[in-house]
């Protein structure tokens, strides 16, 4: 690996590259370090299935490192390049012809670890954002419970003082990737005596600890990319607490903020930009109606046109609400509308896939590219308003926080938790 | 979804729901899904012994339906497998059945039918050709005369239970016409490639036709003249496949609704809350939809009416297209456990999916909607 | 007129008329005593302008009348037939053909009247059932009120009582052709000290009375057949209370659920079918295509039979839904499927005028028929969503007392009228 | 909806806006739709004199922007003419201007240019036909060459503010191919019928040429090179269009959400709805998806970007659908009185619903965009 040398730098006159600088000085160093994408092939293993796809995040993102183009909008303290968003968009533009660490993007480098940046302590900090930016960790958040759902201040995994240390019990589900990373954020009630919000303490945990029990999960689709975990007398010392004990619910506040900032395709922390693996990303649906004799038909031409405009609408909309919030023009719960967007358009585009595909989306030669894929896209079709928080917290949320409208009934608030209704 | 069952239809009912709960539970379904064929013959031996692929059959034939409408009660009854997404090849030999009956004035098939009434064979109709929609009066797969015998060539793909079918209903072209010919799938040149489904039992298969011979006795009515019969195989295979989506989607918002009582979040159940109940309120209303239209096709169909072709297709667009986004929504509902494996879910979004795409989709179905009354407004 | 004597009377077992003699009866009956309809012309009235059609709706209501054709699920002691839905249906059909006094419909024959029929008194019954079913009488509803929207029974017109009399005074409004009508059921408020369902009265008040003020309301198509009434000092007699004093509500409800059941479709009280004036009736897509040079384009074939098969779903879920209820196999409040039901029809039929009209749904030649009817329905596409109750009320009803979800949290339950906080 | 305008933008808005509150409120509006024609000259004069028709033309030919990008400041005013649904032929004469700043291999138009830049003249381009949607550079209207002269035949019609046009830039069919010529409206053989239109003031016309003779100089461009010019056109066109329907979605969207505040029923206000807050929500994100892709759109037509015809039709496609949608949602959350005359919504919804269909509709853009792309692919 070289840094790239070859390009000169050129600063602005606040002392920083310009970004048309280091938007050439990426594209020669890409140019040289970086595999070029391989050509599409009709593999369809689902997400999850390779752990051999790790080694190659970590070590991809390891060249990043060594090039010099690792964490471009995270503090040079840490490791990073403390540049601009619009460094980060120029790159991520560069890269898009090249082989990236993607797998890493959701949680380690877009959630968790911009979250520890928030809310961590300096040692924590030190400790764990330089090994993230290197490939050396990757991390996963241990949020949702299997008795959960979208109340998520209502888990019910107990962390209890015992002297120096905490004892965790429960379980967590719905943890993206946690069969691969190092350390997870683990949000738990340490204070069952007060209304939930206020109980809660976040965990920075190793996930191959003794008293950890992972299982993965199999979805609809055949990708086990998710996994689920039982937390039997798990033992964390106190200096694991991310926040302060008992404010939980601030830190998590936070994380929900990045979750929904990255799934909606915003997140300025990123290595790269695309799905994650070739089974999940969306069909060409211009292909796809080639493909299927069908590129001259209107109707089918109107489909391709309008998903393409609802791609180009929700760009511009990210755009606009990252912008915004970033200049305090909008409040920061504006991440929920491009969240909601992001599931409108990716839902849509499943919908065309089907439609065009027509009866070739439910069976055909085994292995088939563009049109069997749809019917797969198809069965996990929620997961765009699902994952990532549900689209219906998002239209709470938005109304609620931006539009300022009354909120919902809870029959939890204020009451302490221990005293809370739950269902069967 | 019929609220008016005439009492035999209703012990028939409970007789198949019990037959149902005892050999083909959820659990078994799963099991067949990890097998090389979507369900064991000797299930579908026990079905036809209660009557299955017997319900259109005249009873001097060696049928016999339960009402008098046989096709009500096979309405009936594939709603019920809709319940519990069974693997059945109910519309496929049905549908064969249909054609056959439909198409009398040419060579006799009674022996055939009879077979496959006593389920000892199964039929299907190989309608689709690759890279096509359904447009089975426009075959690319040709039969060409020699003599007493026809000479097959051509794929057909897309084709129901084609793993375990024996005699196959095919659409041809010869110099007469749209021609079908009942082969069975043992003839020489013909060779059966299963292929991949969304389904995890309803298999599907290409079949190829290189060179295949058959007698002029393996005609189904005329040469030439395979329009009436062929619509008919629409109407039956489409009352069905709509019927057995109904049943499903009943199926999964009784569970999804219980589901919205059970589960609590903020310390209220999921039911009380009002945007989820406008939801509900939404496919309550579609799924009524979808039952009504579903048996007024049905009800079309078996009495022959005119409007049957406009109602069956009516049907389709509108099961067809509202089904997959009822079962989609109630996934919505459950969160992240309905996108699980082992949560039942899936088993009705593939078949309600795979139901929206086979004999027509419902994108399909409009425009011949829009040919149909453009044809009568000519002719009025 | 001449009483239809041609067609022999075949009756059943039960003493009734078959269904086939009677259609059959009808057919002729109708052929030779009702005009036919004219051809559609370029006339673009709006609803509502023509005083002269509700004197001919009353003429035609009288030929029925005479002819033995008037109320034919109406008992026969109120001057109706005391026949059953079947033969309503019948006759229906081969009225399609025919002009018949479709102004009256709704809310006279359909509505107001059943409602008499069900909560009035046997004075009332006999006094206003047979003008009704002559022709002799119009009836409007006085139900919702300026600041109502869909909390009817929040309504604040009062009536008190003053020895004999009660004394009305507040306004009313979305008052279907009251200017056209001679009696109104008009809800009011009678105690205001107990909570608001429990403080209604329902009246019978003549519409010319001194003491009405009405005002025609215009709609965004031009239609004025709306009106909004002001009350001041209106005095009636006690005997003009429909139902209980004080009992208001539940004849209300009565009122309720026949509408729902007019506005889907399903009402069993009418005379013939079909929209009340040309301007607002539905164009025939298919012809719309032709119009527009689109009749073999598939994306618009597309369109016409997906909304040809939603009205064919439409008329099959009516049938389903009014014989469910009428056996008990389904509850009352199920009457709100088919409300909701037609509003989707109608707002889908109206949204594809629109796309398939193009350009032309909003400029070209003045009174142009097909085209340009397109953009003017479309003003008014949510009354198919407004009218005859909410379609939100409709989801809340169909939630709540049919699938049996918790009632929605009113502000307003229990607590005494006087007490409840109202908007500015 | 620009967030980041430039001082100098907000005090032209800040300068729009008050001039608007001033001479053209909604009452205003509502006067003017009972005249014959639906603004006065005089007002448009005044608007001409704040830059209206000025702000692409370069400084040097007498025009002037506020911020260097005229086609952004030109947005920014469409924008505010939305929010109060005004009558100005901003889009008509603007589209002209463009058109003729982007034909400049023909003859010298420049004093024309001037008139319509000072609001003396306005201009209208004259581009559909009867019976046909939006196919720009097919018409049928022929211009034939005799000598010096063209004669131009055939009609056209949906042209925009056609009463009051003194200039029509018209796309027509010469031998050498798609042509526009630059045609006073008083000239013979030129008859403008006024036609219905559903918006009250933004009137429409046909426009009829029998036999009008013009000179060689009325070309715009070069004889057959018309599509560079028509292509322009079209995205500023779109480029306002969509503009202006943003600040009519927002003005309705901010009335609407503060009615559901003010307005109670059964005890709580309309906000409190669980179910209506997520439409709210729904309308929000809409509105706010409008407002980013139509800034985009604005954005590339300004830098002459290769991706500015996708994105202008990706604004229309989307902006053009969700428009009526979200008004006709906010007609629903205002129950009945959302119907009335009085009320003021459907002067915006006649507006936004003009807009959806005017300049290609949704439908159009749409497979305009697959053709776009799928020449994209050809050439890579």
């Amino acid at each position: 690996m070289s840094q790239a040398t070859a390009a000169p730098v050129t600063t602005g006159p606040d002392g920083m590259e310009t970004v048309e600088s280091f938007r050439l000085r990426a594209r020669a160093w890409l140019a040289e370090n970086m595999p070029r994408l391989p050509e599409a092939t009709d593999d369809v293993a689902p997400e999850g299935d390779d752990d051999a796809a790790w080694v190659r995040a970590r070590e991809l993102q390891r060249t990043l490192w060594d090039g010099g183009f690792a964490g471009i909008c995270y503090p040079k303290q840490y490791g990073g390049l403390g540049l601009s968003e619009a460094h980060q968009h120029a790159f991520t533009e560069e890269s898009l012809p090249y082989e990236m660490p993607l797998l890493l993007n959701v949680p380690t480098l877009s959630i968790c670890a911009p979250v520890i940046l928030d809310m961590g302590t300096e040692e924590q900090k030190l400790e764990h954002l330089p090994k993230v930016l290197r490939g050396d960790e990757v991390l996963v958040q241990f949020l949702s419970e299997p008795s959960g759902g979208s109340d998520l201040a209502g888990l019910i995994t107990r962390a209890d003082r015992d002297g120096d240390v905490f004892r965790i019990n429960g379980a967590k589900t719905w943890s993206t990737s946690a069969y691969a990373a190092d350390f997870g954020l683990c949000l738990t009630r340490t204070d069952a005596t007060v209304p939930k919000h206020r109980g809660l303490t976040m965990f920075l945990i190793p996930t191959k600890a003794p008293g950890i029990t992972m299982r993965r999960i199999t979805q609809v689709n055949g990708s086990t990319e998710f996994c689920e975990e039982f937390f039997d007398d798990l033992v964390v010392p106190a200096s694991s607490v991310v926040g302060e004990v008992n404010g939980g619910w601030t830190v998590g506040s936070r994380q929900l903020f990045h979750e929904r900032t990255a799934v909606g395709g915003g997140s300025p922390y990123v290595s790269g930009q695309g799905a994650r693996s070739a089974g999940t990303a969306k069909l060409d649906l211009a292909e796809l109606a080639r493909e299927t004799g069908q590129g001259d038909d209107p109707r089918v031409k109107e489909l391709v046109g309008e998903a393409y405009a609802q791609e180009k609408v929700q760009e511009a909309l990210i755009g606009r609400i990252v912008s915004a919030v970033e200049k305090g023009q909008f409040p920061g719960p504006s991440a929920s509308i491009i969240r909601l967007f992001h599931a409108e358009t990716d839902q849509q585009h499943v919908d065309y896939e089907v439609a065009i595909a027509g009866s070739a989306a439910v069976t055909g030669p085994a292995g088939q590219r563009s049109a069997g894929y749809a019917g797969q896209h198809y069965l996990m079709r929620q997961g765009a308003s699902l994952g990532g928080g549900s689209t219906e917290m998002a239209r709470n949320i938005i109304s609620e926080r931006i539009l300022g409208m009354p909120r919902e009934h809870a029959a939890d608030r204020d009451v302490p938790f221990n005293e809370v209704k739950r269902g069967r | 979804m019929d609220l008016d069952l005439s009492p035999d239809q209703k012990l028939f009912v409970e007789a198949t729901r019990d037959f149902i709960d005892k050999t083909m539970p959820l659990t078994a379904v799963r099991e067949l899904a990890k097998r090389d064929q979507g369900f064991e013959r000797s299930w579908w031996d026990r079905g036809a012994e209660l009557g299955w692929a017997a319900l259109l059959i005249p009873e001097e034939s060696g049928g016999g339906s339960v009402s008098g409408e046989g096709l009500l009660d096979l309405a009936v009854l594939a709603e019920e497998l809709g319940r519990t997404v069974a693997p059945a090849p109910l519309l496929a030999t049905n549908t064969v059945i249909a054609g056959l009956l439909a198409a009398t004035d040419g060579p006799d098939h009674s022996a055939e039918l009879e077979q496959l009434a006593a389920g000892e064979l199964i039929g299907t109709w190989a309608v689709y050709e690759p890279g096509s929609g359904f447009t089975p009066l426009s075959p690319g797969l040709t039969a060409n005369r020699k003599g007493e015998t026809y000479v097959l060539d051509g794929v057909k793909d897309r084709v129901e239970v084609a793993d375990q079918a024996d005699l196959l209903l095919v659409t041809a072209t010869t110099d007469e016409g749209p021609t079908q010919f009942l082969v069975p799938a043992a003839t020489d040149g013909v060779t059966v490639t299963p292929t991949w489904s969304l389904d995890l039992v309803r298999r599907f298969g290409e079949v190829r036709f290189d060179g295949v011979e058959v007698g002029v006795d393996a005609v189904v009515g005329r040469p030439g003249a395979a329009a009436d019969a062929v619509e008919r195989q629409l109407q039956v295979a489409v009352v069905l496949q709509t019927a057995e989506t109904v049943g499903a989607i009943f199926r999964v918002f009784e569970f999804t609704v219980q589901w919205a009582f059970d589960r609590y979040t903020f310390g209220r159940p999921l039911a009380s809350y009002q945007a989820l109940k406008h939801r509900f309120a939404d496919m309550k209303t579609w799924a009524e939809g979808s039952a009504a239209i579903s048996l007024a096709a049905a009800r079309a169909v078996q009495a022959g009416s005119p409007e049957a072709a406009t109602l069956v297709s009516s049907a389709k667009s509108y099961v067809g297209a509202k089904a997959p986004q009822i079962v989609q929504d109630c996934v919505q509902m459950h969160g992240g456990i309905g996108v699980t494996w082992e949560h039942d879910l899936h088993l009705y979004l593939r078949r309600v999916t795979v139901n929206r795409a086979m004999y027509g989709t419902p994108e399909e179905h409009r425009r011949r909607i829009a040919d149909l009354i453009s044809a009568e407004k000519e002719i009025a």
